[in-house]
Order: structure tokens, then sequence, then C-alpha cells
């Protein structure tokens, strides 16, 4: 790219991030604000800075509000590449933003890193300097289905159940495809419109369908929405796991018992069981924090010491990690090298492992997932990365009010 | 003896800021992607005034027509992408079918919510953004709530580097020539009769029915120019520079909201109001973004209180009353 | 199989309906009395989520109590926001008070985002629940449906019978008449706007009672949207047409899934959604009094 | 031929009878004074001529075409003007704009531009006195100015009837014998019928109207010309009163 | 009992009242005439207070009342009979009346300002349960004048209120007029077009045209004033 600080001859390498800190993608813009400032932190005074020509070159992030709006995301990406002249551009959060800032990008043949766009679409569109670090929607529920096979043989029917929002249907489609490859039959298949407020006539009509497990959700509040009223309604299945809502810490904090047993998909948990030994175990490159060092990080940079990183978090900060070792690997920051290097880059870090396709999608990530068990998040798949075993079925919802907990 | 130009005078303050921002945003480093901005809501204050400004009315859902706007665009490039040797045709296409798709969708609604005043119209009208919305979703239409994704196929019909251009040059050029051509045509009807007759209808709607003015006519005359200019914007500053739609950001609400601040900021009904509201709403947004990033919503809402209480006519509603009658005058209207 | 469904979802229709009606009187009132429409009115739903929120889970009180509390937050903002903006553009073109209260929304959106961190959060305020063979309600959705009950009548009762009722209903029926009988119309106009907004935040604790969770800075904008319909179904300017509008506007979302459902091809519940706002505008166009005839 | 002619007009709101079954007929260039005291349907009837309302039962005939259930703005093309009684100017819009929107959908609709018509409003408002006023929003106008702007710009609009609904009242009597004189002469030139209501301002119904109509309770009790109208026991009695009968008689 | 001086009020930004001056003796009837649009409605209104005054000074009973809001003037027991009635029509008619008395004071002697309207108008006492909105005119004017009665009014101000009537009930509202003055000792102000009726129940006269006081006197010196009946009433 011919826009580069360390080009032009600053002396550091910056990043810039049109980031989502107002508007309605506030929650996951903040915390992907924090896991990009932890890790930037742990670079800088941990790592030493980039090696780069023989110099160790400290790392700067370089932010602006773009209000999740894409009128902003264009304006601002505009004025990072050409007036702030960074080394690389973090999309904002969403599929929607993420392409909104694409053509920009491009245009300028300036590396564009997708942290918070899941659509696997993006990366149908022939962009050559966009990378995906969040894994692709269409995998988002293979574990749970996965792990329903493995340890339950005789749970046939699954019912579908997602917020009708361009993301939820992808993940929908996904795992659909894989129910449908593993033999399960789908009983039932429906959307529900964003911001609904009562589930009640769709969760009836599921309850009907007698399905063994569910799987569904969209966003945070529909999660809890979906959760709170399959209790309220007595639907008691073997397995219920929900996208993105089910693996905040706000989940249990709303829904207390209810949430008993509940798993949802998660890029990321705290917990994970992914060090610098397991990296070396399968010969893999390992950089970055450990995962109680990123947490630490995360909380001084954020100023907030009660709020915990989520996958959010540690898919943004990752990026930089993998954006580190990349520049580090071809000398330079020069957009179309580091884009090259990040073809052929294979790692781990607390993250987990990190591998793109020629389209730039993320194939090397694996998903976790996670369930609630007695009031904590416990990974129960894949078996490799669990820190607990799961509890199948989990106790119906009568059982949990009786203060049963869904211990394996 | 008056010129005959004289009327038009009004329009050399447009057209030169226009050009100045063309310039500036050529020039001036790192501030394009601002410029498009900024033209894209001179353009959608253009638009928006021709109906809002001039009858009165406030149309609430008016995002709808950038929204099927953007379908029109959408729905040429996905349908046509096996046909390149088209090229750009295919792009005038979708800007046909913009155009038809926001008459179509503006007829229908302004055939029914035009006979409702005041809120009942506001209400109504935001009730069809909604309801239009739901129904792509609820009827999967056009691929429903997946949207469609279709920078590939600009690529494939375009070429590369000329479908690059459009997403980060030509479709912003092509907003302002929209925006220009809204404000020519803001001039001609202020100018013709049909400018009249709206003034007549926004004051005093019976009156005007018993003057001999066709109302019904003329507000959907307003209704459906503005939707229709609000479609090419919709296809040129979103499916042409960001080759994608989903249902909820194309209909979101918010956008009727940025029209109706930056008409009112500037001035309803004037000319060249819509463009100073534009300037000032992006220009501050851009900096308290940059500046105060995380607030500026907090103190836009504050700003926007202040404003309304304090200049409910808007900056070129002030100016153009203390101007009437000198020569700065006959510039500004 | 099917008829269980729908009594079911008509069931809980009612429920849903009579907080619905509830949710909307705020809005009803304020156009009723100051023609003003309050396009910000989900944000002040979103205040009263707080504070039961607040009430609940930091001072460990019943939901109910936090009713009270709401309401008074809701008088000290209404008061506020009239005396700062709402007063000075009574005769203003409603272009600048669909503005201002829009502002007003997105200014609170933001204290409170400030304040209480954009989290997603929720509450479980476990007392029971009533299995009904056809479905089961949870006894809070039963508390928070008596309540909104309890308030609509109240309201009504305070209208008729209060001396301070009187004069509001004098004052929507014609102010100059209302002036000259000496009503202080002026305080009559912020009085209402501050039981507006204080119905409106009230209405916040029934509705997370009934919805105790996704509470968020940003929860309100769908609220806005269905009050909308409900006003109109009731009539706009009447709270308690406003009220029966609710019911109604459960019964519609609850049942016409079930029969959705049948088509193949489409998402039922985005129809559901779409049939709302279809009936918005017929009844506007063929009676925007309202289908419910206000007395 | 007559210009304009009711058969049976009835016009009810609700369970009121405001116009009750009345005919009348008016001729090419004739003055007709409608007069009956408040409430007596003076108004509605005009606004079924020009067509705001719909009569219930009955009909409208212009030059011998049925109006009866034309919408308005299709009436003023065909030449029927009106003035308000509260005087309804188009406020943010100059005099000078207000009267061409009556020259450019009147009479001449099909055939005028807007210079032409701005250049009609010029001679009207000089002619009707408001030169000085043309530049100034209608808004802030007096009350007797804008009585004077509305009929204006109902003579810019070319008409062959010119509706005139108390459209002197509170002008002084000088000011009354002046539009008196020139109404009659505009009238002369333009071949324009006026029917003109007023209601209070005798001075004028008798200086001008050659034949009165009195209403009362919608109906049409008497129809004669004007001095033998208003010597009718029925008009002392409903309108007039006692007191009023013999100076006004006397005009 | 009532004195304006160089009262000035308007709408907007459009003046009405120009430097008017005005005054009203306790126990007369003062009867303020003049054409349409001459800002009658306006001074009334301007008075009561739900028109800002712009300049000048209004006395009631030799205090300063020019800004008071104008709940606290009919407390002090000013009363206006509005032009055009503004009833409430959804009321009934009882209800109406005691909207007269929202007042606290009035409220306490809500009972006999009852009796007192009831004796006045015994037609609005069968009628007290029908929706106002219901009456005829006739009985609808009955209504505004005992509602303004129930504010236990020391002055009463009327603004046309024969307006919409028939003769003959024009008559009776006047005889009305007559006996508040003499049967119950009220202060009245009373804007008429009906020139003659007026000026026969009046004791003293003013006349209003464009916002200006132009003459006054005793209704004896008005009537018998060929000029200003010329110019001023078209009578
Ligand atoms: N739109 C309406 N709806 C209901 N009633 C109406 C309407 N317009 C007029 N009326 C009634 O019809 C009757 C006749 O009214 P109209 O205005 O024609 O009287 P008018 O003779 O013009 O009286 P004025 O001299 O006071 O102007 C009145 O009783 C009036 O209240
Ligand atoms: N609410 C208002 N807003 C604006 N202008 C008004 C208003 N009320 C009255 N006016 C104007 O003020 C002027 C004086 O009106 P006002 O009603 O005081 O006259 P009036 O002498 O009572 O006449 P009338 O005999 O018709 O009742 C008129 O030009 C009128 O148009
Ligand atoms: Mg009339
Ligand atoms: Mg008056």
């Amino acid at each position: 790219s011919t826009f580069s600080a360390f080009a032009a001859g600053h002396g550091k390498i910056v990043i810039g991030h049109s980031a989502c800190l107002s508007g309605k993608y506030a929650k996951a813009g903040e915390q992907a604000v924090g896991g990009i400032e932890a890790c930037v932190d742990w670079v800088n005074n941990e790592y030493g800075g980039i090696t780069l020509g023989g110099k160790k070159v400290p790392l700067k992030y370089k932010k602006y509000d773009c209000e999740s709006k894409k009128e902003s995301v264009t304006s601002l990406i505009g004025r990072l590449i050409t007036v702030d002249k960074v080394d690389v551009v973090f999309a904002p959060y969403s599929s929607g933003l993420t392409l909104r800032g694409a053509p920009i990008a491009e245009s300028h043949q300036m590396l564009y890193m997708d942290h918070g766009g899941a659509n696997n679409k993006i990366f149908e569109q022939g962009f050559r300097y966009a990378v995906q670090t969040i894994g692709p929607a269409t995998s988002y529920h293979k574990g749970t289905l996965d792990m329903v096979k493995k340890i339950a043989p005789d749970a046939k029917k699954v019912a579908l159940a997602y917020e009708d929002s361009e993301f939820a249907t992808m993940v929908m489609e996904g795992a659909k495809n894989h129910a449908e490859k593993l033999g399960f039959e789908i009983v039932f298949e429906r959307t529900y419109p964003k911001g609904t407020t009562d589930l009640t006539p769709l969760l009836s009509a599921m309850k009907a369908a007698k399905p063994d497990f569910v799987l569904g959700g969209g966003h945070f509040e529909d999660g809890q929405l979906f959760n709170r009223q399959m209790a309220d309604l007595n639907i008691n299945v073997d397995c219920l796991s929900l996208i993105a809502a089910a693996t905040l810490p706000a989940f249990s904090d709303a829904l207390g018992h209810m949430a008993e047993g509940v798993m949802g998909p998660s890029h990321w948990e705290y917990g994970v069981t992914y060090s610098k030994e397991a990296a070396k175990e399968k010969g893999k490159q390992w950089i970055g924090p450990s995962q109680d060092e990123f947490v630490s990080l995360f909380k001084k940079a954020t100023g907030d010491q009660k709020m915990l990183p989520d996958y959010h978090a540690a898919e943004a900060g990752a990026q930089v990690l993998a954006y580190v070792l990349a520049v580090e690997k071809t000398g330079s920051t020069d957009s179309d090298k580091v884009r090259a290097a990040l073809g052929d880059l294979e790692f781990m870090s607390f993250y987990g492992s990190w591998d793109i396709d020629d389209s730039g999608l993320q194939v090397g990530h694996s998903m976790v997932d996670v369930q609630w068990q007695d009031g904590k998040r416990v990974i129960v798949w894949p078996e490799s990365a669990q820190t607990g075993k799961p509890c199948y079925p989990m106790p119906t919802f009568d059982e949990k009010k009786d203060g049963k907990k869904a211990l394996p | 003896m008056k010129n005959r130009l004289s009327p038009y005078y009004p329009l050399l303050p447009v057209f030169v800021a226009y050009f100045a921002l063309f310039l500036v945003g050529r020039n001036v480093e790192g501030t394009w992607q601002l410029v498009a901005t900024l033209l894209f809501y001179c353009a959608l204050g253009q638009a928006f005034n021709i109906f809002l400004g001039m009858t009165g009315y406030v149309d609430f859902g008016y995002v709808a027509f950038l929204g099927v706007g953007t379908y029109g665009m959408a729905i040429a490039i996905t349908g046509l992408a096996n046909f390149p040797q088209l090229g750009l045709g295919i792009v005038a296409i979708g800007f046909v079918l913009a155009i038809i798709m926001a008459t179509l969708l503006s007829t229908a609604v302004g055939a029914v919510a035009l006979r409702l005043r005041g809120a009942y119209f506001a209400i109504a009208t935001i009730g069809v953004n909604e309801g239009f919305r739901f129904l792509i979703e609820g009827a999967n239409l056009w691929n429903g709530s997946s949207g469609m994704i279709f920078t590939a196929q600009l690529n494939e019909i375009l070429g590369r580097d000329l479908a690059s251009r459009v997403m980060t040059l030509w479709a912003d050029i092509l907003v302002l020539f929209i925006g220009a051509l809204a404000a020519v045509v803001t001039l001609l009807y202020m100018k013709s009769k049909i400018g009249y007759a709206l003034t007549a209808l926004r004051e005093d709607e019976d009156a005007a029915k018993v003057m001999g003015i066709n109302v019904t006519k003329y507000k959907i005359t307003a209704f459906i120019t503005s939707a229709s200019f609000a479609g090419t914007v919709g296809a040129a500053a979103w499916a042409l520079k960001t080759p994608y739609v989903f249902p909820p950001e194309v209909f979101e609400i918010h956008y009727t909201i940025e029209a109706i601040i930056i008409v009112m900021l500037g001035g309803a009904g004037t000319l060249l109001g819509p463009l100073v509201g534009a300037l000032i709403y992006g220009v501050s947004k851009y900096y308290l973004s940059i500046f105060l990033p995380g607030v500026q919503l907090f103190i836009f809402a504050l700003v926007i209180i202040f404003v309304i209480v304090t200049f409910p006519e808007g900056v070129v509603g002030v100016i153009k009353r203390k101007t009437r009658n000198t020569a700065i005058g006959q510039y500004i209207i | 199989m099917l008829l269980e469904q729908l009594s079911g979802n008509l069931i809980q229709g009612v429920v849903l309906g009579a907080v619905y009606g509830m949710a909307t009187m705020g809005l009803s009132l304020i156009f009723g009395v100051l023609k003003v429409v309050n396009v910000g009115h989900g944000a002040f739903v979103m205040v009263g989520a707080f504070v039961t929120l607040f009430f609940f889970s930091s001072l460990g009180l019943n939901p109910f109590i936090a009713i009270p509390a709401a309401f008074l937050v809701g008088i000290l903002l209404g008061l506020a926001f009239y005396y700062a903006a709402i007063k000075k553009l009574l005769n203003a073109p409603e272009l600048a008070t669909l503005l201002a209260t829009f502002s007003a929304g997105v200014l609170l959106e933001e204290t409170v985002k400030m304040i209480f961190g954009s989290e997603y959060r929720g509450f479980n305020w476990d007392v029971g629940k009533v299995d009904l063979i056809v479905t089961a309600l949870p006894m809070s959705k039963i508390f928070a449906a008596l309540g909104s009950v309890a308030i609509a009548l109240l309201l009504y009762v305070w209208f008729k019978r209060t001396r301070a009722g009187s004069a509001m209903r004098s004052v929507v029926e014609d102010s100059h008449g209302a002036r000259v009988c000496g009503v202080n119309v002026d305080g009559v106009y912020a009085m209402s706007f501050a039981l507006g907004i204080g119905l409106t935040v009230a209405s916040g604790v029934l509705l997370t009672m009934f919805i105790p969770v996704g509470i968020n800075p940003y929860m309100g904008g769908g609220y806005t949207l269905k009050a909308f319909v409900i006003a109109v179904l009731g009539g706009l300017s009447s709270p308690y047409g406003a009220f029966f509008g609710g019911l109604v506007f459960g019964l519609i979302e609850n049942t016409s899934y079930t029969l959705f459902a049948f088509i193949p091809g489409v998402e039922p519940f985005s129809l559901t959604r779409f049939l709302s706002f279809l009936i918005l505008l017929i009844i506007l166009l063929i009676r925007p009094t309202g289908i419910i005839k206000a007395k | 031929m007559s210009l304009l002619r009711l058969e049976n007009v009835t016009k009810r709101f609700g369970g009121l009878v405001a116009v009750d079954r009345v005919s009348l007929e008016i001729k090419k260039g004739e003055f007709l004074g409608i007069v009956g005291p408040n409430g007596s349907g003076k108004t509605t009837l005009f606004n079924v001529i020009n067509g705001v309302f719909y009569p219930d039962e009955g009909r409208v005939f212009f030059e011998e075409t049925d109006i009866t259930r034309m919408p308005p703005y299709k009436r003023a093309p065909l030449g029927i003007a009106r003035t308000f009684q509260i005087p309804r100017p188009f406020a943010s819009a100059t005099v000078r704009e207000n009267v061409a929107v009556g020259a450019m959908f009147g009479f001449q609709a099909k055939t005028i531009n807007v210079e032409q018509s701005l250049e009609i409003a010029d001679k009207v408002i000089e002619r009707i006195g408001l030169s000085s006023h043309g530049n100034k929003s209608a808004g802030v106008l007096t009350p007797v100015e804008k009585k004077l702007m509305e009929i204006a710009r109902a003579l810019a609009m070319k008409p062959k009837l010119l509706l005139m609904d108390e459209a002197m009242a509170g002008m002084h009597p000088g000011e009354i014998d002046n539009m008196v004189k020139f109404l009659r002469e505009v009238a002369q030139e333009e071949e324009i019928a006026i029917v003109a209501m007023v209601e209070h301002i005798m001075r004028a119904v008798v200086n001008m109207a050659e034949k009165v109509i009195v209403l009362d309770y919608g109906e049409k009790i008497v129809d004669a010309p004007t001095r033998e109208a208003l010597s009718d026991p029925r008009v002392v009695d409903v309108y007039l009163g006692k007191g009023a009968k013999e100076e006004n008689a006397e005009g | 009992m009532l004195k304006v001086e160089n009262l000035e009020s308007g709408y907007g930004a459009m003046q009405v009242l120009w430097q008017t001056e005005l005054e009203v003796e306790k126990g007369t009837i003062t009867s303020l005439l003049g054409p349409n649009g001459a800002g009658k409605s306006t001074l009334l209104s301007t008075i009561l207070g739900s028109v800002r005054p712009w300049g000048g000074v209004i006395y009631y009973e030799n205090q300063d009342i020019t800004y008071m809001p104008s709940h606290k003037k009919v407390g002090l027991g000013i009363a206006l009979v509005p032009e055009g009635k503004h009833l409430f029509p959804n009321m009934t008619v009882y209800e109406n009346l005691m909207m007269g008395a929202y007042q606290k004071d009035a409220y306490a002697r809500s009972r006999e300002s009852l009796d007192t309207v009831y004796t006045l108008f015994p037609r609005l006492k069968e009628r007290s349960w029908q929706m106002a909105g219901l009456l005829s005119g006739g009985e609808q004017q009955m209504v505004t004048i005992g509602r303004a009665l129930m504010t236990m009014p020391q002055l009463m101000m009327l603004d046309e209120p024969s307006q919409g009537l028939a003769p003959k009930l024009a008559g009776e509202v006047f005889e009305t007029i007559e006996k508040l003055k003499y049967d119950i000792g009220l202060t009245i102000l009373l804007v008429e077009q009906n020139a003659d009726a007026s000026l026969g129940t009046a004791d003293y006269a003013y006349i209003m045209h464009e916002g200006k006081i132009k003459a006054s006197g005793t209704s004896e010196e008005i009537k018998n004033s060929k000029d200003i009946r010329e110019a001023f009433l078209g009578i």
C-alpha cells in the first residue's frame, strides 16, 4: 500500500479501527476494542514490539467511533487510510458494516481484517485484502450436532428456531446441512423477527413438534427471551443450544437456574485449554498472552475490573496477533506482502488456531461449546478442549427450579 | 428589465457548494470519503425537501424509498449478472428499476396515506416502512432476511478495476449529480405552478382546493418526485457504493430521522437549506466521532433539542428572512 | 392440536395485551392532551425496565415496589423535558415535536448506557406458575397483567373522579373553555405530559415483570413502533382506548401466527408483524378515531 | 340562460338541517344578496355551491351543467371563485404570490403560465389598492387588508361567479362604499355575477344587490328585489328586528 | 372596578390591540361595540390573560393584574363567557357547570351557585344529565353563561352572547344580562355585534375599530350620535 505509517517513517506500526462504540452494536464494539487494546499492550510491553528489519517497532492502535452506521464506516476508514496512514484496517462489527468498508480498503490496496463479520458470503465476493478471524456463520452449530450424535445416538428429532436476520439464518442453514448429513430429522424449522418481545406462539408450535433437542437464537436479547419462555411454557428438551446469548455471563445472571444446562457455541471462552504447551504438542507456532494474562490485560484496558472478555474481545485480540506474526514473517508492512503471509500463516494463541483459505475465510479456528453447569460456564465440546463433561440430557425446568444442577 | 436568468440565481450557491465539495474531496488528502458521506446527506436532504419542505407533511417512513431503490439496483445486478456484456448498461437498468420501484411504492402509499394529515400521516408512513420490511422478511421476497451480497457480480459485470472505482468514486459522483438534480427540480417546482400549489396547500389545504388546486394531484406529484429521487440515492449511495442489501439496514428508521434533522437544521422548504443542513450535520458528526468517540449521540441529541427550540426555521430560514429584499436575497430561497 | 395451540395463544395474547395496553396509555394521554407524538416512547419504557432491575437486583425489592418509584422517575423526567423543550414547541409544526421527542429518547439511551453499560441484563422473579392444560403461565406474567389492569382502572377513576382528572378532561375537550373556568391550562399541559411519561416509565416495570430479560439501553425501539399501532387501534388520543387496543394487538400477534404457519415457504412470525402494520394502515384509512369507540 | 341554478338543495349535519330545500337562480352579471340570522345556513349554502360539501339532496347547475358532485378544484376553472368569512390567506407566501395563485388555478388555469399570473396579480393588487404590500407575507396584513387580498385573489381567478362571504365585514362605511363601487365596475367590465352574503352591513346590500334571498333555519323564506325583500315583515321579524326596520329599509 | 390603560397585544407577529383604554364601573353594564375583527374578543382574552399582553396595564379593583395567569384572575372573580361557546361537548351539562366551580372557593359554594343557575335557567336543570354537545344552540349558550356564573364572579365579560341565536332567544339573553345586573349584582362587560340591543341594555359604551377605542360615552350619547353610528356601526 502507498499509505503506511511505518513506510512513511513514523517508526510505528498503526492498526486503524472503525469501532462500534455507540449505536446498536455498542456492546460487541466495546468488547472488541478492549480485546485489541489488551493485545496491543501485550505486543508492546511483553513481546517488546514487532521485530522488523532487526529493530523492535512499537504497535499503535487508532480507533474512531462509527456509531454502528455505515456512512460513518466509509468516511472513517477513508480517513484512517489516507490521513492517519495506518498500516492495516480492522473492520467494524457485523457483516453489513464489514462489507461496507471492504471496497474502500480494496481500492487503497489496504489489508482489511474482519473480526466481527461472520457471513460466509463476504469471502465469496473476491476481495483480495479481506481476511477473517471470526469463524464463518455456517459452522456455529456443527459442534453441538456432533456432540449430540456422539453421546446420544438415540436422539433423532431436532428443532431449529432462529432470529430472522442475515446472520442467524446463515447459521441455521449451516446447522440444517450438518444435521441432515448426520442423519437427524428436522421436525421444526422457523424464524422469528428481530425485536420480538414474545415468542410464545412460536414456542408453542415447537413444543407440539416434540423435538429431542433445540438449536436456535440470534442475538443477546432474544436468546434470553427464548430460554426464559421455554421455561415459562415448560418445554423440556434434552439439549438447548443458543447462539450469541448463551455464552455471555449476563445470560446466567439474567436467567438464574433456568440457564442451567443450556449450551451455546462460542469462538472462545474463558477456560479454554489453548496453551503454549498444547501448541507445541500440535507442532504449531504460539504467540500472545496466556488466557489469564489476556483477561487481566483486558480488564486493565477497559478500566473495568468486573467486565470479563467474551469472544468478541478474544477474536479481535487474536487478530492483532495474526497481524504481528505476518508482518514479522515477511519483514514488511506492505499490505500485499502481509496478506500473502497471512495466507500461509498458521498459529495458535489463547484464541485457538488460526488459518485462512485462499478467499480469506477463517477455516483453522474451531468453535467450542459451553454449557452452564452450576452457574458456571464449562467447555464441554470438542473433547480436545473440554474443561468438563457435558450434561446430557439436561434437567427439566421443574427439576432445575427445585435446585437440580446440570452436572454430568 | 430583469435578466431572464435571474430566477435561476438561487442555484448558484448550490452549485458552488457542490463544486467546492468536489474540489476539496479530490484535492485534500483523505477527505473524499467524508465528502462522499456529505454528498449522501445533501442528496438525501434535497430529495426529502421536495416533499417534506414543500408540503409540510412529515413522512416518517421516507427511508423505505431508499430501501426499494437499493433493492432495484440489487435486483438488476444479481439478475443480469449472467450478461456481463451489458456492462454499465446493467447499472443503468438498475437505476431505472430503482426509480420504477420507488415510484410504484410511493404511488401506492401516496394514494392511501396522503389522505391523512399531521400525526396520523406520520404514523401511517412509519407503518408502511416497517410493514414493507416485514413483508420482505416474512414472505421471503428477494431472499428475505438473508438479503443479497453482490460485490462479486459487480466485479464480474464491470471488471475489477471499474467496479472498484464505481464503489469508491463514481457512485459518490452519481450521488452528487442526484443531489444537484434534486436541487434543480426543487427550484423548477418552486418557480412553476406546482410550487405555488404546494405552498398554498401547505398553508391551508381546504382554501387551496377552493382556489382550483387539485391538492391530491400536487401532493402526489411532490411525493413521487421526492420518492424517486430517494430511490436513486439508495441505488447509488447504498447498492453501488457497497454492493449488498440487508432488509433491516435499508429500512432503518434512523435515516428518516437524519433526513428530517438535515432538512430542519437547514430550513424546510428552502432551496439551500438541505445542503446547509447536510454540511452542518455531516461535518459535526464526523468530527465528534473522531474527537469524542462514544458520546456523539449524546451530544447530538442535546444539540438538536437546543436547535429546535431556538431556531425552528432553520439556518437558511433565518438567513432568508434577514436578507429578503437585499442583493444577497435573490440568491437565497 | 391446532385448537389447543390456538386457545393457548389466545390466553397468552390476552395477558400480553393487557400489558401492551398499559404500555401505550402514556403515549395516548400525551397525544390526547398536547397533540404531541412521543417518538421517544420506547426509551422511557427502557428507563422503567432499568428502575425495576435496580430495585430487584441491587436492592432486592419486589418489582411491585418499583412501580411507584418508576412512576416518580417518569414524572420528574416528564416535567424536566416539558419545561426544557415541549412547552416552547406546542405551537410549532409537528415536525419540531417529533424531532424533539426522538432526541429525548436518544439522550436517555445514551445516558443509561453511560451509567449501566450496554450489557443485556435480566432478572428472575420466581413466584410460581399455573398450568392451564393448553398453555402454562408464570405468575409473574399474571401479576404484570393484573397490575396493568389495576393501573388502567386507577387512571380511569382518577380521570372521572378527581379534580385534576376533570381539569385534564376539560382541557382535552376544549382548552379555552377550561381556561375560562379557572383551570391552569399550562399547568395541566405540564401535568399531563409528566403523567404520560410517568405512566410510560411505570409500564416499563410491568413489561419487565412480563419479560424480565433482554434489558439494555436500546431495547425501546420496538416498543415505540408497537405502541403506535396500539394507540391507533385505540384511537390515538384515548388512554382507555389504548388499553383495549393493546388487548386486540396482543390477540392479533399471538393468534395470526398459528394461521400463517400453514402457508409454505414463508416466515410466519415476521408476517404477523406485517399484518399488524397492515391493520394499522387500514384502520387509519377507514376509521382514524380507532376501532374502539372511545366514549 | 342561468349561470347558476340550485334545485331543492338540502344539506344536513347529523340531525341538523343546515340548508333546507333551497332553490335559486343567478343570471350572468347579476348581483344577489343572501342574508339571514347567524346559523341560518348561508355559509353552508356557499360551501355547497363551490363544492366543499356535496348536498344530501337536490342539484346544482352551473351554465346548465350538473356540478352537484364535482370536486371543488374542478369548479374554480369553470369560473367559480369565493372569499371566506374568516380570511384564509396562504400566510407564508407574499400577497403577490397569493393573488397569483388565484390567477394560476382559476378560470384561465389551462392557458396561463406563472409569469402571466404574476402580471395579472400585480394589476389586480394595484387596482384594489394593495400595491405597497405586494411583497409582504400575507400573514402580517391587518384584517381588512386580508379581506381585500382575498377579494383580489378571487378576482384574479377571472370568475364568472364570485361568492363573497361577509367580505366587507369590518370595513368603514366609506370603505364599503368604495368597495361596492369597485366591485360594480369590475363586475361590469368582466361580466361577473356576484353573490354577496352580507350580514350586518345593510348599506352594502342595499347599494349593491338587485335581489335578496333571505334564509332562516336553512329555508329560503323570501326571494325578491332588494327593497321589497327588506321591508317584508317576515324578514323584519327573523332578521332585522323591529328597531332597525325603518333606517335599514331606507339605506 | 376594571381599568385598562395603554393595552397592546396580538398574535405572533401581528399586533391587534393598540393603546386600548377602557374602564368599567362597578354595578354597571358596559358595552363594547365594533365591527368584526376590531379586536373586541382579543381585548377580553387579554384581560383574562389567555392572550398575553404586550404592554400597558390592567387594574382590577385597583390591583395590577396585567401579567397574572388567567386561572388566578378567575379566582379573583373575573369571568369570561367566550365567543363560540367553548363548552365541553362530551361532558354532561352538570359536569360542565361543575367545571365552572373548579376552583376551591367556588367549589365550596357550588351548591348555592348551582341553585342560582338553575333558577335562572330552569331548562338546564331538566337537561342536567345530557351531553352538552347535543343541546340546542340556545341551551348551549345558557350553559356557557351558567358555567361562568359558577366561578362566582364579580365581573362578567360576555363575548357576543347572542351570536347564533334566533332573535327571540337573543332577546332572552339580553333579559338575562339585565337580571344578572339587577338580581345578582354583577358588573358586566358586554361585547355585541347587535348594537341596538346592546346599547339598549348598557349604561356605558365603547366603540372599537381596528384595535383602537374610537369613541366612548353613555349609551344614550352613543345612540344619539349619528356620526358614530355612521362611521363605526354601519347602522
Ligand atoms: N361542518 C359542520 N358540521 C356540523 N354542523 C355544521 C357544519 N357547518 C355548519 N354547521 C351547522 O350548520 C348550521 C348553518 O351554519 P352556517 O355556517 O351555514 O350558518 P351561517 O348562516 O353562515 O351563519 P353565520 O352568519 O354565523 O356565518 C349551523 O347550525 C352550524 O352549526
Ligand atoms: N387565535 C388567533 N390567532 C391569530 N389571529 C387571531 C386569533 N384570534 C383573532 N385573531 C385576529 O385578531 C384580529 C382581531 O380579532 P378579534 O376576534 O379580537 O375581533 P372581534 O372584534 O372580536 O371580531 P368579531 O366581531 O369577529 O368577533 C382579527 O384580525 C383576527 O383575525
Ligand atoms: Mg357564515
Ligand atoms: Mg369576537
